[in-house]
């Protein structure tokens, strides 16, 4: 048999909302990352799954991927610089410490 | 700039000059700023009386038309937003009232502290934005302007004030603005539907009113919005609340230029935006308003008879002139709308001159307390003859401006065909009876009986800066009083087109 | 003396009023004295002219074919409702009674300006406090007073009927320092204000229906063939009466005010707190008749309309007795003659209102016999009255006292003033030759034409007349010996307070000669009077058996009178309250105005409307702090509420867009 | 590949060699010159601002993917503006001690921000437009970490990159349904191809795309992270973030809007906007009224006022266009000076909350006069520019002429009442309360009082020179943009 479009479209999804539920419920600040990478990881699959399955004329969506790879690459970076100042100012990770500014 | 070429403008740039001067004057200097103040003032009282003249002068030699020295310049092209002015014999009229007033205002305040400098900025501030939006035919122009002198209010009874002052200020200006957002929207809606060609939108509301375009189902909706927001500024009820709190707490000058001022902007905006613009609603919805406007002239009165505190006492009667003041305009016909307008000139002037007095009473027993006080008369004679005099005038004596006023709108009002009118009129009369029980009531525990407070009788009587500033107001009150017929000639040809307006529709 | 020169009669008070008033609180109190009674003088004088001159003159326009015709000397255009119709003037109408009524006025006014030399100063003659002011005050009652009868429409009478009102409150509280004075001043010009808000509501639906205020407009040139208006409004009627009887009665009811008819009396005994003379110019002689003179001034139409007519008639007649009976045992001699004065305004009221039945004029060849003896009735009283109370004043003045008890036997220490008073007790109750005996015996008659009742009910109110002011005389100059307190025994007073009370002593016993029909008619024709013998007789008898009454019960001191007033304590009481009237009306303004409607108002106005406003703000603060849980500052909470919303928006748009 | 193209992106070179120029200085000038390359960034910034008001060529490049006209040259030259003005404020900050060492980055990541806002505003590709919104925030991220002394610093940027990322991963995901459904990302393709087919899918990636440019925009429910972000940056990131930024994406916003989706979806994301708007602007007051540090007020307010600039949006038309940018231009001007008086402060004395403001007046009349104008401005009191700006845009709004637009605008006016409220606490703070420990009195900065003068004229004049908004207004009236408005069908 041969795989059609859903049968990867509905994986992905299913990633991205593993992604989601990561961010909502994890406590340590890089596996939020790590979900986020989730996130828009199942987002690359989509953009390739529909420019090869649904317009294969052009290359639009794979260039698209790439450069999103490059920016989450970017905002991994970032994130992880910053989450590491963090932890150099409150000694910790966990997400539910750092809410001093609140209300 | 043909604009400077009107006289007109110089109304807005003489208060703006003094404004200079003033930032111009040090902050102790406090000569200086009174002479950059009384100098301001002074100019726009000639300039006032100038503008009377003059337009005697061109009703006399035959200007027919519904405004004189009209000048319309383009502001916002793209809007089709004019800076558009003209008058007619009702903002004449508005405009001496309001430099009389600013005038008097002006010597009330002599000793004002502290921060005499901004004080005075700001009430010049607050008298820009009244003559211009006396002087401006076009809504966005008349509502910036009517905004402008708004919002010095909050500072001026903040900053100046006394008692509740943070409460009663925020109240004013909060009630204030929201009549604002209510007439913001009627504007914007009024614009949309001023003309039947689209794209040709104006603002000027000559212009709009002679396209007499705006749909009836829009009137319906536009002009319960731009009344009830101009009905805010003229207490009326049930929105009258902001007016005893803020009183109360303003300093002297700042409730004369309200009371006598600013309060008038309501009337004066009702009828020349809301029911000259929109007759058919107005037809139509009168009745609703007249209920509301009867109401607060009976309902005024009467709470105005138990307070104690003199201001309290003089917001409360002011919230039942006004009413009679909306109340006659109302009545759509001319002798009516005449009598509107002596009336607010009358309740301006007389309104102001009680709040000078107040102050000056208030600034030499520190209370305002009716029960703590009593026998003033022996002490402070002038001071006492002019509260008298400001009583009567209120309770409408012969020869005094309130007499007149109160006589032209209760026979123009029973002069309308519908019984339903009449019958309200005949309510509304018996105003004069509780308006004599409270002036009375607070005459004889004031001034009259026996001294209270053995303290006051070491009291002074008013100095020269507080003859002065009564005086002036006393006369005019007494010449409108015995000369009515000057006025209303000026007057009442101004309502000729809202009455066939109102007509037309019938 | 033309007519239209009338104008400076009015002007000399009214200049005096601005020059006493401003200029004149820095002269010597003396001086401005001095000056007012020189300025009322030149006043008096004119106005006799003025009066000469209508009567016995015959400028163009005056006489008609033996007909007096009313003269419009002068009008102004003072304040114009419409373009064309509805114009306030202010004007000078000269007819019969309005040139009757400036004599009365002058005249009194004059006395009394000079009697004030005298009473406003104290026993060594230096003037007391506020003489300028009391001076200037007096002037400008007698400017608002003068102008009110030459009023050319009704409109100015209104004008002038606030303008006397103000004046008597500025008068009545001239010793403002005092509560009593201040508080009958308050109430005096409230009651009067209440009735005159009828009268405007009158004016009002009057001038809707006939176009006018203008008198001349409505009932005629020469005031006697009413405007077609007027009648075809007759036939409109609201709540079943025609609109014109609810006008006139209205006005009547402005009326009653001034003239302190039943119920709205009750302000006329307090305004004795005032100084005796303005008692004597304002509450006695001129200020209280306005009410009389507005009826006599819309005579005709009150004529067309016999509802109102009966109203008055009724009014009056009650009036008349209620006063004499409360008259009868008042101890205060102040408050008694106000309520004699109430009680003869109201003889004036009826006489009035008896001359018409259902439309007509009563009486035949007599026609409007009434009308002229309520108008010569008027003239008489304001003589003898004013005269009784400048008596009265001389006599507090002597002992400073109101009450009789303090006084008792003064005649052997002041005779003149005994004498005078004495004269003006025979004046008015009837006695001839004195004056009251004509006016009232045409009075009697016009009753007794109306009905026979109305004859019998005034003629015993005359009977009380006659009993309670020879009371009042007996209390005061006999009864007992006078003991003497202090150092100085009682006197007659100087000069200028006794020459006023012999002048207005000799008018009053010659005054009923004149020749009143002649003169004072109410549509200028001549008025052929005889004397009723009959009624005369019977109505001198009644006084005689009045005098002898009090002179039994009060000429010698003796147990009769409280045994009397114990044997009927309960009416005697009652009569001594006034019957309670002023408890009534403490009742109603303090327990139902204050009480039950302003302060619920007010509290109604600050907690309920301020509240709403005030809750908004609440609500608005309470929301904001109620959503703060929103902002918990987790990051995991932020995006919860961020996919939440992106999912929701989605989800309800989608439902809205696809499903609608 | 014709290079020719790039000459139609003059603004964008510039600012590259703007940024270049200040890149060279800071590695190779020597370190004790450093001091002076704040002065020298802002002079060659304004430099810049001054050139690129030339006028730019119209027309697109790179196959559509990049289009310049009038309204992007006009909307770029005001966030120049703004730009100066804070580059301008923050000499005096970025040598102070702590940042002093960084104050060239601060620079260069400002200027790279404001380069991929460029590329929001002109991009007409959405990978142009993802490129240039992740350029724009993730830099920010580091500036609001810039504090390094200051725990509140990165708990803020911890917060932002987070949220930011995950905004952006929701925004992808729903251009690729976007992708997958009409299988191009050029704009103007996509609104060809989206002609009349309505399906559930292209709707939930609208809302995904809204929530992913919502989130700059900070709309409710996706602005929660912009208080904390607010109140932890720096101020001047503060300001920046407030202003700049917001204006960009509000601009692209637009356009993605009208032009995408403007042709068969306007009835669709006008109901979302309607809802989002009533809710920003509400929320954002009623979270406002409670906030006593100032940072963190305006935050708010910045929020309810980005729903008063979608009403510009809404209106989907010329009027409309002008009036948001209008009011952007004015919200520049205004939010800068409050924060402008705010930094000046906070850097003097370090205090931030309303009742530190009390007397202000008294020691420092002319912070408190700036305050105040800024204050009345954004509450809309004439004569200031604010009340021309909220007139404006209630007019564009209503200019579509429905009856759910003036329902709308009323509930707008409603919320204006409220806003004055909290506007005119700070107010009676510095005018009216007293306190015993008021702000001394002190000097601020050349260049902070330049700042401010700059603001205080653009608050008193904008409104009253009329000829501003004229000019926007032509622009956004000329035949170039009516063809982006022709797609609608109200």
């Amino acid at each position: 048999m041969d795989l059609n479009l859903i049968m990867y479209l509905i994986p992905s999804l299913i990633m991205f909302g593993c992604g989601v539920y990561g961010f909502i419920t994890r406590k340590n600040m890089i596996a939020i990352l790590i979900s986020l990478e989730l996130m828009l990881n199942s987002v690359d699959i989509n953009f390739v799954v529909f420019n090869r399955y649904l317009f294969p004329a052009q290359q639009e969506g794979m260039f698209f991927t790439l450069f999103a790879i490059a920016i989450a690459a970017a905002e991994t970076a970032v994130a992880i610089a910053i989450i590491i100042n963090v932890y150099r100012a409150a000694k910790n990770v966990d997400i539910n410490q750092i809410t001093k500014m609140k209300f | 700039m043909e604009i400077f070429s009107n006289m007109l403008i110089y109304f807005v740039i003489i208060p703006v000059l003094t404004l200079a001067g003033l930032a111009l004057t040090k902050n102790k200097g406090i000569d200086a700023i009174r002479a950059v103040a009384v100098t301001g003032a002074t100019a726009l009282v000639g300039l006032a009386v100038y503008l009377v003249v003059y337009f005697l002068h061109a009703r006399a030699a035959g200007d027919t038309s519904d405004m004189i020295l009209q000048t319309s310049v383009m502001w916002y092209e793209p809007l089709n937003i004019k800076l558009a002015l003209g008058v007619d014999g009702v903002s004449v009229v508005m405009i001496l009232l309001s430099a009389f007033i600013v005038f008097a205002g002006v010597f009330a305040s002599w000793k004002m502290d502290p921060l005499p400098k901004q004080f005075f900025l700001w009430f010049f501030l607050l008298s820009t934005g009244v003559f211009g939006f006396f002087i401006s035919v076009d809504l966005f122009t008349m509502f910036m302007f009517y905004e402008v002198a708004l919002i010095p209010m909050y500072l001026l009874i903040g900053v100046w004030g006394s008692g509740n002052k943070n409460y009663s200020a925020m109240k004013l200006t909060l009630m204030l603005m929201g009549g604002s957002a209510f007439l913001m929207l009627g504007i914007i809606g009024i614009y949309f539907h001023s003309t039947s060609t689209p794209g040709e939108y104006t603002m000027n509301l000559l212009d709009i009113a002679k396209n007499n375009a705006i749909p009836h189902n829009w009137q319906m909706f536009l002009f319960p919005m731009t009344f009830v927001g101009f009905g805010v500024l003229g207490a009326m009820f049930p929105f009258h609340t902001w007016s005893p709190d803020g009183h109360a707490s303003a300093p002297t000058a700042v409730s004369m230029l309200h009371a006598g001022v600013l309060m008038k902007l309501g009337g004066y905006g009702c009828f020349r935006i809301a029911i000259y613009l929109m007759p058919f609603a107005a037809q139509q919805l009168g009745w609703i308003f007249l209920t509301l406007t009867g109401i607060s002239i009976v309902y005024g009165a009467f709470s105005a008879c138990v307070q104690t505190d003199l201001k309290y006492i003089n917001a409360y009667s002011s919230v039942s002139h006004c009413g009679m003041v909306l109340f006659a305009i109302l009545m759509f016909n001319s002798t009516a709308m005449t009598g509107a307008v002596l009336q607010m000139l009358s309740h301006g002037l007389m309104t102001a001159l009680f709040f000078a007095l107040i102050g000056m009473i208030y600034g030499r027993t520190h209370t305002r307390d009716i029960r703590e006080m009593g026998g003033l008369m022996h002490i402070m004679p002038y001071l006492g003859v002019g509260y008298v005099i400001a009583g009567f005038a209120s309770l409408g004596l012969p020869g005094l401006s309130g007499f007149v006023a109160e006589m032209t709108i209760f026979v123009g009002s029973f002069e309308h065909t519908d019984m339903f009118h009449r019958v309200f009129t005949i309510a509304a009369t018996t105003s004069i009876v509780i308006t004599a029980v409270y002036i009375l009531r607070v005459v004889g525990k004031l001034l009259y009986g026996a001294v209270q407070d053995e303290h006051h009788r070491s009291l002074t009587d008013a100095d020269a800066t507080e003859r002065i500033s009564t005086a002036t107001l006393i006369i005019a009150v007494a010449i409108i009083g015995c000369f009515p017929n000057f006025f209303i000639n000026i007057i009442r040809d101004s309502f000729t087109p809202v009455v066939q307006a109102l007509t037309s529709v019938m | 003396m033309p007519l239209s020169s009338t104008i400076y009669v009015l002007a000399i008070p009214l200049f005096m009023f601005l020059f006493l008033g401003l200029v004149g609180v820095k002269m010597p109190r003396k001086i401005t004295g001095v000056i007012g009674v020189l300025g009322m003088a030149v006043t008096t004088v004119w106005a006799y002219a003025i009066a000469f001159t209508y009567f016995f003159g015959n400028g163009e326009g005056q006489m008609l074919d033996g007909v007096r015709q009313q003269v419009v000397a002068t009008d102004w255009t003072w304040l114009s409702f419409y373009a064309d119709k509805l114009v306030v003037k202010l004007g000078v109408l000269i007819d019969p009674i309005s040139a009757m009524m400036l004599v009365v006025i002058s005249t009194v006014s004059f006395m009394v300006h000079l009697y004030s030399l005298g009473y406003m100063s104290d026993h060594d003659g230096n003037p007391e406090k506020g003489f300028q002011r009391y001076y200037a005050d007096l002037a400008l009652f007698t400017f608002s007073m003068l102008g009110l009868v030459v009023s050319t429409n009704i409109f100015q009478m209104f004008i002038f009927f606030e303008m006397v009102g103000v004046s008597s409150y500025l008068l009545i509280g001239f010793y403002y320092g005092q509560q009593p004075a201040n508080h009958a001043s308050k109430k005096a010009f409230i009651v009067t204000r209440l009735a005159d808000l009828f009268f405007l509501i009158g004016i009002l639906i009057l001038s809707f229906y006939t176009k006018t205020f203008d008198f001349k407009e409505i009932m005629g040139a020469n005031g006697h063939d009413v405007c077609n208006a007027f009648t075809s409004a007759q036939g409109l009627t609201f709540m079943g009466c025609s609109v014109t009887a609810w006008a006139l009665t209205f006005i009547f009811i402005g009326g009653a005010g001034k003239s302190a008819m039943y119920p709205l009396h009750i302000w006329l005994p307090d305004a004795m707190e005032g100084p005796t003379p303005v008692s004597a110019l304002i509450h006695a002689a001129t200020m209280v008749v306005a009410g009389v003179f507005l009826v006599a001034r819309m005579f005709p139409l009150y004529v067309l309309e016999q509802g109102a007519m009966d109203i008055i008639c009724v009014v009056g007649a009650f009036t008349a007795f209620y006063a004499a009976a409360v008259a009868c045992t008042q101890s205060d001699i102040k408050r008694a003659l106000a309520f004699s004065t109430i009680s003869q305004i109201a003889f004036m009221m009826t006489s009035l209102a008896v001359s018409s039945a259902n439309g007509k004029l009563l009486g035949g060849h007599e026609a409007g016999l009434g009308y002229m003896a309520s108008m010569f009735h008027l003239f008489t009283h304001a003589m003898f009255k004013a005269l009784l109370f400048l008596c009265a004043g001389a006599i507090i003045h002597a002992v400073h006292s109101n009450e009789n008890s303090k006084m008792h036997g003064l005649h052997k220490f002041m005779p003149i003033t005994s004498i005078a008073f004495l004269i003006g007790c025979l004046a008015i109750a009837g006695i001839p030759p004195f004056a009251g005996f004509f006016s009232k015996d045409e009075i009697l008659v016009a009753c007794y034409e109306k009905g026979i009742g109305w004859g019998l009910w005034m003629s015993m109110v005359a009977g009380m007349t006659a009993f309670y002011m020879f009371r009042i005389y007996y209390l005061i100059f006999f009864w007992k010996k006078h003991e003497v307190h202090g150092e100085h025994a009682p006197k007659d007073q100087p000069w200028t307070m006794t020459v006023p009370l012999i002048v207005l002593a000799i008018i009053s016993c010659v005054a009923g000669f004149a020749p009143f029909g002649k003169l004072v008619t109410w549509d200028g024709a001549q008025l052929e009077t005889h004397m009723n013998w009959p009624i005369a007789g019977a109505s001198v008898g009644i006084a005689l058996i009045g005098i002898g009454l009090a002179t039994m019960m009060y000429w010698k001191e003796n147990p009769l009178p409280d045994k009397l007033a114990t044997m009927f304590k309960g009416l005697w009481t009652a009569s001594y309250k006034r019957f309670y009237m002023d408890e009534l009306y403490q009742f109603i303004t303090h327990k139902i105005i204050f009480q039950s409607i302003s302060k619920p108002i007010a509290w109604f106005d600050r907690t309920i409307i301020d509240g709403f406003f005030n809750l908004l703000g609440n609500v608005t603060n309470s929301a904001s702090f109620g959503i703060r849980k929103m902002q918990s500052g987790n990051v995991q909470g932020y995006v919860s509420y961020y996919i939440i919303g992106a999912v929701l928006l989605a989800a309800v748009t989608g439902v809205v867009i696809l499903c609608f | 590949m014709d290079y020719s193209q790039f000459l139609m992106m003059p603004q964008e070179i510039g600012l590259l060699v703007v940024f270049l120029l200040v890149f060279l200085y800071d590695t190779f000038m020597p370190s004790k010159s450093h001091k002076g390359l704040p002065l020298f960034a802002t002079i060659v910034f304004g430099l810049f601002t001054i050139y690129s008001f030339l006028p730019v060529p119209d027309g697109s490049a790179f196959g559509d993917m990049f289009e310049s006209n009038k309204a992007t040259w006009a909307m770029k030259n005001i966030l120049n503006i703004g730009m100066f003005i804070v580059l301008l404020q923050s000499i005096k900050w970025t040598n102070s001690d702590f940042v002093a060492i960084r104050r060239g980055e601060f620079f260069e990541l400002m200027l790279l921000t404001l380069f991929g806002m460029y590329l929001m505003i002109s991009g007409r590709h959405f990978l142009v437009f993802v490129i240039g919104l992740e350029t724009a925030s993730l830099p920010l991220a580091t500036l609001v970490a810039f504090e390094k002394k200051y725990y509140e610093s990165h708990e803020a940027a911890a917060k932002y990159v987070l949220t930011a990322v995950f905004s952006s991963a929701i925004m992808l995901l729903g251009l690729s349904f976007v992708y997958g459904i009409t299988g191009t990302l050029y704009f103007n393709e996509i609104a060809s191809s989206v002609q009349g087919n309505k399906s559930l899918l292209l709707i939930v990636a609208l809302a995904f795309l809204i929530s992913g440019v919502g989130y700059k925009l900070s709309f409710v429910p996706f602005h929660l992270w912009t208080a904390d972000v607010y109140q932890g940056a720096p101020t001047m990131v503060t300001s920046y973030l407030s202003v700049i930024s917001k204006g960009s994406a509000a601009f692209a916003f637009f356009v993605i809007l009208v032009q995408v989706f403007g042709a068969a979806y306007a009835p669709v994301w006008e109901w979302m906007l309607y809802a989002v708007i009533v809710i920003t602007i509400t929320v954002g007051n009623l979270f406002a009224i409670r906030q006593r540090n100032l940072k963190r007020f305006l935050a708010f307010s910045s929020i309810s006022q980005a729903g008063y600039i979608m009403l510009g949006v809404i209106a989907a038309n010329a009027e409309g266009m002008a009036s948001m940018m209008y009011y952007i231009l004015v919200y520049i001007f205004s939010n800068l000076a409050a924060f402008g008086v705010i930094a000046v402060i906070e850097r003097k004395t370090g205090k931030v909350t309303t009742d530190d403001y009390n007397g202000l007046f008294k020691t420092n009349p002319w912070l408190a006069f700036v305050m105040m104008l800024a204050m009345f401005s954004l509450g809309g009191i004439p004569p200031f520019a604010g009340f021309f700006s909220k007139f404006f845009i209630f007019m564009g709004a209503c200019s579509t002429g429905s009856v759910a637009i003036y329902v709308l605008v009323f509930i707008a006016l409603v919320n204006t009442i409220i806003s004055l409220y909290y506007y005119l606490l700070v107010v009676k703070a510095m005018f009216i309360r007293q306190d015993e420990c008021v702000i001394p009195a002190f000097k601020s900065h050349w260049s902070e009082k330049a700042g401010l003068w700059i603001c205080s004229l653009g608050i008193i004049l904008i409104g009253i020179v009329s000829c501003i908004y004229t000019g926007i207004s032509n622009i956004t009236n000329s035949d170039a943009m009516s063809t982006m408005f022709s797609m609608i069908q109200q």
